[in-house]
């Protein structure tokens, strides 16, 4: 690298800094804020997570106790990894305008990101249950549990590691993607800097490296937040499995 | 009965991936990924022309949207038509990305928008005129080493547009009636117009509107925010399809803010050079066919799902600019 | 409501597609490039990283750890990060997707080779293999399938990626939905195709792979209950 | 079985010239206290099955795996045929020992074919030597030749431990190590392993070291067992026979167990023994002729002849009088022992009987009967049994 190339490295690198650190940015009263574009990016990713996790979880732990539908389990995920995330967001917009149902920044944008978080979350939660050892579910009807009770004190209890698993790398996924939606709306959270900055050609360069630091800082801290619920959330007995279960299902959360 | 024996597995294992990886080499090798899709490379030999003298390659490029790319067809096409070797860079992004690049040499070729070029690039005043700004424009050009052509009489220019419901319910005609709204409006443009004259800074500046700006970078995704109340004003161009739906209106510009923009084809001063008059003038000729209507028409084109280099590719064989 | 946009064109308009075809032969056989240039340079790095990792443990778990972080960081992002020292471009775009099968590949390269049985191993050695030949001619064999699977997910995983390399004016099939969103008004058939045909690409590709993994792994199919 | 030119069973070299020689072998793994094998000096004769045995953490599988570098010896020296083995590279060393191991590891991605080809592959042999040598050796397994072209997950666990010796054996190396290799197969399939593999051993002739833990597969298998204690000492190495006998001391009288004595009538055969005519009487004798050799021997029953056949018994109390014996209705002998049987099994045989006795028969012809006190008196004496109880029924058939 030149020395003038160095220098100018450097002189991004500097600038970057001072955008950062300019008090300005950490108005929490101001729109264009960094607290302001983090809550946004939070309120996006957590509803399409929660959304996701209220549609697939109790849909797969139905089936899976029911032992129905296996083929959908095992191929769902594989199918949603091949959707690519920029032709979902663009394609739930397109659909909102058509139709004007949810307006065209918020819910497009949410609902896209619920429709890649399904997947995931839906196999997990029945893998998990259908992993839990058919003799404890066995021994759980012998001492009469009813179908609802071995599903809800067996099966649940038991499979909430694998299924805490899934629902993180469905979120680290999501929030990875809500700032896809940056480019579709007004929104995306953080990654309103990324994009506007990058319109801005060299002088926006700092603005896109700014963007980039801290929307790489959030997907990691989303991570670790969870893994932290997930301690708080799991009972004692099956906390082991949580660390096994997260890195064995840590792909496909790319976004 | 098979034989027990057959080929080593390591071989048989590797052979595979190391086709498959050959397979997609070739692919990229003969696609040429550097090139826009949209840009069908010209065969430099297809022109009869024989007195063109040896060269540099040409690169032309684009903005990010796509009337910009056709026009740079129009020329690249031309240009090839008539023997010139062409390269494309297009699609390349905002004014931000490409005076840089035409600035260091990576782009030779674009056709630029008077006004915006002088007053985004360059932070010069809006031109009075035609004449005076392409004056003006080479002037603030020179040092980079880039001559400004002639420029066409087409014109596609910033159009500040609402709906006509929110018009005839707050009794709004021009950009200065928007002063009279309660509590300000909010205004969707490009994350580049936050910053230009001609932009966001004309309406709080040179309006002294209270805007708050959203930042929508496609024109059609603040088109829908428009249209569902989200935003009460947006930025398109001038040429866009839609505006001629009665539903939208395009705000008067008593200010002046928004310069006049006609296309200007800039041009590396050192490709001048190199091929000469004969050059400058095949592009002078094809700028002087391009008015306002064929921008609408293009643009029309592209909305019904035409390639640029398929539009630009008509237009020119219409003109009997090539053949 | 029914506005400009409400009344825009169908979703899809099979004439473009029938006249289109050469456009969307070239958009995914750069989509492909892409795919195959990132999954190819990312099993060449991964490859060397997992020869690092297995030789000397106390490496792996940094390795992946890294890998990890890479992998959460959002592409966009990613593509921000990377600007600066590569600047606009293919390098850019191929660099960015490399970083995503950093880790499903090592950790598949790394499960593979450690899933081959302990008894393999040490009969290999009793019949007097060397290391090197051992590793080519019975450890990477058995452990194909896992690694295999790892080339799978990161090849589907590139190729939805890789619609996101268009917002750096590279990207196969994204550039397509990109121009079909850019338009005004918008096209939808070119969003509509461009998003299938990633699709059918990814899943093409993924059961090309397994039919790969199938041939090169005829043992694993021929089970008799003993 | 094809017959196959075998090395002698001796061979030509002498007891004081041994195949394999472990000198001062020392095995101290890192973080661990106590060496897993201390200075342990051992020789291994050519021709001969070497058993090492002993309770888990007595060092005989590293032992073992020293012999082929497996595991790098931290001090001490192993020498095969004189030659230290530490003098070549690892894998040119470990392509002349064969190699079996209890889980087999066959390769799993290669065809039976191909896993026994492997050492000859390596050795470079050419095509069609190696086609030739695997169909041989299939053969010697005793396994189908269309198993060649299977992989090994279309196998039994016994059929595939037969690959792993024909593996073992492909390139005919002098020397085979066998850890364990029975340990994972049921019981049955395991007493069939064990008598082809002492079959393969007297057409070969090959020096073999074994480990197991199973005291009984030590005895049954081994010329000479080593027994080995924790931290790899040598309480006692010697023939079976002599180590039932004369046990060195506590440890390993415990870990024969109790039973060493029905131990050591395992390791001898019917042949061994002397055979008593017993109370028997042709067909034509009188009944009471019949009664007065019952009484003689102190019984209250009588087998009848006919004449080389034993037809079967009777109570003296069903004798009438006046009448052959032979008109009398008889009962079986329900079961019958031959030379080879060992005396544990002809123990078995008497306390089972009705009439406490183990009738002895070659084919249909009856050779005599074995008394308990007979059995009894075997316990005492020394026995060196082993070959006969091995040998073919045409040697034991001269002592008869």
């Amino acid at each position: 690298m030149g020395a003038a190339e160095d220098g100018a490295v450097r002189q991004l690198a500097g600038d970057t800094l001072t955008w950062l650190t300019d008090p300005g940015r950490w108005d929490v009263t101001s729109v264009a804020g960094i607290p302001f574009r983090t809550l946004q990016h939070l309120g996006v990713s957590v509803s399409a997570i929660l959304l996701a996790c209220v549609l697939a979880v109790p849909l797969a732990l139905h089936l899976a106790h029911r032992r129905r539908a296996e083929a959908l389990a095992s191929s769902v995920v594989n199918i949603g990894r091949a959707i690519p995330s920029f032709g979902l967001i663009v394609l739930f917009w397109l659909l909102a305008t058509r139709t004007g149902w949810v307006g065209t920044q918020f819910w497009p944008l949410v609902l896209a990101l619920t429709a890649l978080a399904l997947p995931p979350v839906f196999t997990n939660t029945y893998t998990a249950v259908r992993e839990v050892d058919a003799a404890t579910v066995e021994a759980a009807r012998g001492m009469g549990y009813t179908e609802a009770q071995v599903l809800r004190r067996i099966e649940l209890p038991l499979a909430s590691p694998v299924i805490l698993a899934g629902i993180r790398i469905a979120f680290v996924q999501v929030v990875a993607t809500t700032a896809i939606g940056a480019i579709v709306t007004n929104g995306g959270g953080l990654g309103r800097y990324v994009v506007d900055g990058f319109a801005r050609g060299v002088a926006g360069r700092p603005t896109v490296l700014a963007g980039a630091l801290l929307l790489a800082t959030l997907t990691l801290l989303a991570d670790g937040a969870f893994g932290l619920v997930e301690r708080l959330l799991l009972p004692d007995g099956v906390r082991d499995d949580a660390r096994r279960a997260d890195v064995a299902n840590r792909v496909g959360a790319a976004g | 009965m098979r034989s027990p024996f057959r080929s080593r597995p390591v071989v048989r294992a590797l052979a595979p991936i190391a086709a498959l990886g050959l397979l997609l080499a070739a692919c990229g090798d003969d696609g040429d990924p550097e090139q826009t899709p949209d840009a069908q490379t010209g065969d430099p030999d297809d022109g009869a022309a024989t007195d063109i003298p040896d060269g540099p390659e040409i690169v032309v490029s684009s903005f990010n949207f796509p009337e910009s790319t056709i026009l740079a067809e129009v020329y690249a096409q031309a240009m090839e038509d008539a023997g010139y070797p062409v390269g494309r860079e297009l699609d390349l992004g905002t004014r931000e990305l490409t005076l840089p690049g035409l600035a260091d040499g990576q782009i030779d070729f674009l056709p630029e928008y008077l006004g915006s070029a002088l007053v985004t690039g360059f932070g010069e005043e809006p031109p009075g005129d035609v004449d005076s700004g392409a004056d003006a424009l080479q002037a603030a050009f020179e040092a980079d080493g880039v001559t400004v052509l002639t420029p066409a009489p087409a014109v596609n220019s910033n159009a500040f547009v609402t709906t006509s419901a929110f018009a005839e319910e707050n009794g709004v005609t021009t950009i200065g009636d928007l002063a009279d709204i309660d509590g300000g409006i909010t205004f969707a443009g490009p994350p580049e117009c936050e910053e230009r004259d001609t932009c966001l800074l004309g309406l709080t500046d040179g309006y002294g509107l209270d805007v708050t700006f959203e930042s929508i970078q496609e024109p059609a995704a603040r088109l829908a925010a428009l249209e569902a109340g989200d935003v009460d004003l947006i930025l398109l161009f001038s040429t866009d399809a839609p505006l001629a739906d009665e539903r939208l209106l395009q705000l008067e510009d008593t200010e002046g803010i928004v310069p006049p923009e006609n296309i200007v084809p800039v041009i590396r001063t050192e490709v001048v050079d190199a091929y000469g008059d004969d050059l400058v003038t095949l592009l002078d000729e094809v700028s002087a066919m391009l008015t306002t209507e064929v921008l609408t028409e293009f643009n029309l084109r592209s909305s019904e799902g035409l390639a640029p280099d398929q539009i630009a590719g008509d237009w020119l064989a219409e003109q009997g600019l090539v053949g | 409501m029914t506005g400009v946009l409400a009344q825009a064109r169908p979703l899809l308009e099979w004439d473009w597609v029938g006249r289109n075809g050469e456009l969307l032969w070239e958009l995914t056989r750069q989509h492909l490039y892409f795919t195959g240039m990132a999954v190819g340079i990312g099993l060449a790095i991964s490859l060397a990283l997992s020869v690092v990792a297995l030789r000397w443990r106390a490496t792996l778990t940094p390795i992946l750890g890294f890998g990890s972080v890479l992998y959460t960081i959002p592409s966009l992002a990613l593509f921000a990060l990377l600007l600066p020292v590569l600047g606009i471009g293919d390098a850019l775009a191929i660099t960015a997707l490399v970083t995503y099968t950093i880790l499903i590949l090592v950790r598949n390269i790394v499960a593979g080779i450690d899933g081959v049985p302990r008894e393999v191993i040490e009969a290999a050695d009793g019949m007097g293999y060397r290391p090197a030949r051992r590793f080519l001619e019975i450890e990477l064999p058995l452990a194909m399938p896992v690694v295999v699977a790892g080339l799978r997910i990161a090849s589907v995983t590139v190729i939805g990626l890789v619609t996101v390399t268009a917002l750096i004016g590279r990207g196969g099939l994204g550039a397509l939905i990109l121009r079909g969103f850019r338009t005004l008004p918008p096209f939808p058939t070119m969003i509509v195709v461009g998003t299938l045909l990633s699709v059918v690409l990814a899943i093409t590709v993924d059961l090309l792979l397994l039919g790969v993994e199938r041939a090169l792994t005829p043992w694993a199919r021929r089970k008799t209950a003993p | 079985m094809p017959e196959t030119t075998a090395a002698p069973v001796a061979g030509t070299a002498t007891p004081t010239d041994p195949m394999i020689a472990l000198r001062g072998l020392t095995k101290a793994f890192d973080g661990q206290d106590r060496p897993a094998v201390d200075h342990l000096d051992l020789d291994v004769p050519r021709g001969e099955i070497v058993v090492l045995v002993g309770p888990s953490g007595c060092g005989k599988t590293t032992t073992l795996k020293m012999i082929n570098r497996i595991i790098e010896p931290t001090s001490g020296e192993v020498f095969i045929d004189g030659q230290p083995t530490s003098a070549r590279p690892a894998h040119e060393l470990r392509r002349d020992l064969g190699y079996v191991i209890q889980q087999v590891g066959l390769f799993p991605h290669k065809t039976i074919a191909q896993n026994i080809a492997t050492v000859p592959r390596l050795l470079g042999w050419d095509r069609d030597r190696i086609r030739a040598r695997t169909a041989e050796l299939l053969e010697r397994v005793d396994l189908e030749p269309e198993l060649a072209s299977r992989y090994p997950s279309e196998l039994s666990g016994g059929q595939r431990q037969r690959v792993g010796v024909a593996r073992a054996l492909a390139a005919d190396p002098p020397v085979l190590l066998m850890d364990e290799p029975y340990g994972a197969v049921d019981p049955l399939v395991r007493g069939r392993l064990q008598d082809q593999l002492l079959e393969l051993q007297r057409e070969l002739g090959k020096t073999i070291v074994f480990v197991t833990h199973d005291i009984d597969e030590a005895i049954k298998l081994g010329d000479r067992i080593a027994i080995l204690n924790v931290g790899g000492v040598l309480e006692q190495y010697a023939p079976p026979a002599e180590i039932l006998r004369e046990p060195a001391n506590d440890f390993v009288r415990s870990f024969l167990g109790a039973e060493r004595a029905l131990k050591q009538l395992s390791l001898q055969a019917v042949g061994d023994a002397e055979l008593v005519r017993g109370p028997v009487v042709a067909a034509d004798e009188s009944a009471t002729a019949a009664r007065s050799v019952a009484q003689a021997e102190g019984v209250d029953w009588v087998g009848v002849l006919d004449g080389e056949r034993l037809r079967g018994w009777l109570w003296t109390d069903d004798l009438e009088d006046g009448r052959r014996v032979g008109d009398h209705a008889t009962r079986d002998f329900r079961v019958m022992v031959d030379h080879a049987t060992s005396l544990r099994g002809a123990l078995d045989a008497i306390v089972t009987s009705r009439n406490q006795v183990a009738v002895v028969v070659d084919d249909d012809r009856y050779r005599g009967m074995l008394f308990i006190e007979d059995v009894a008196r075997r316990l005492t004496l020394s026995g060196g049994g082993r070959a006969n109880r091995r040998a073919t029924p045409a040697v034991s058939e001269d002592r008869a």
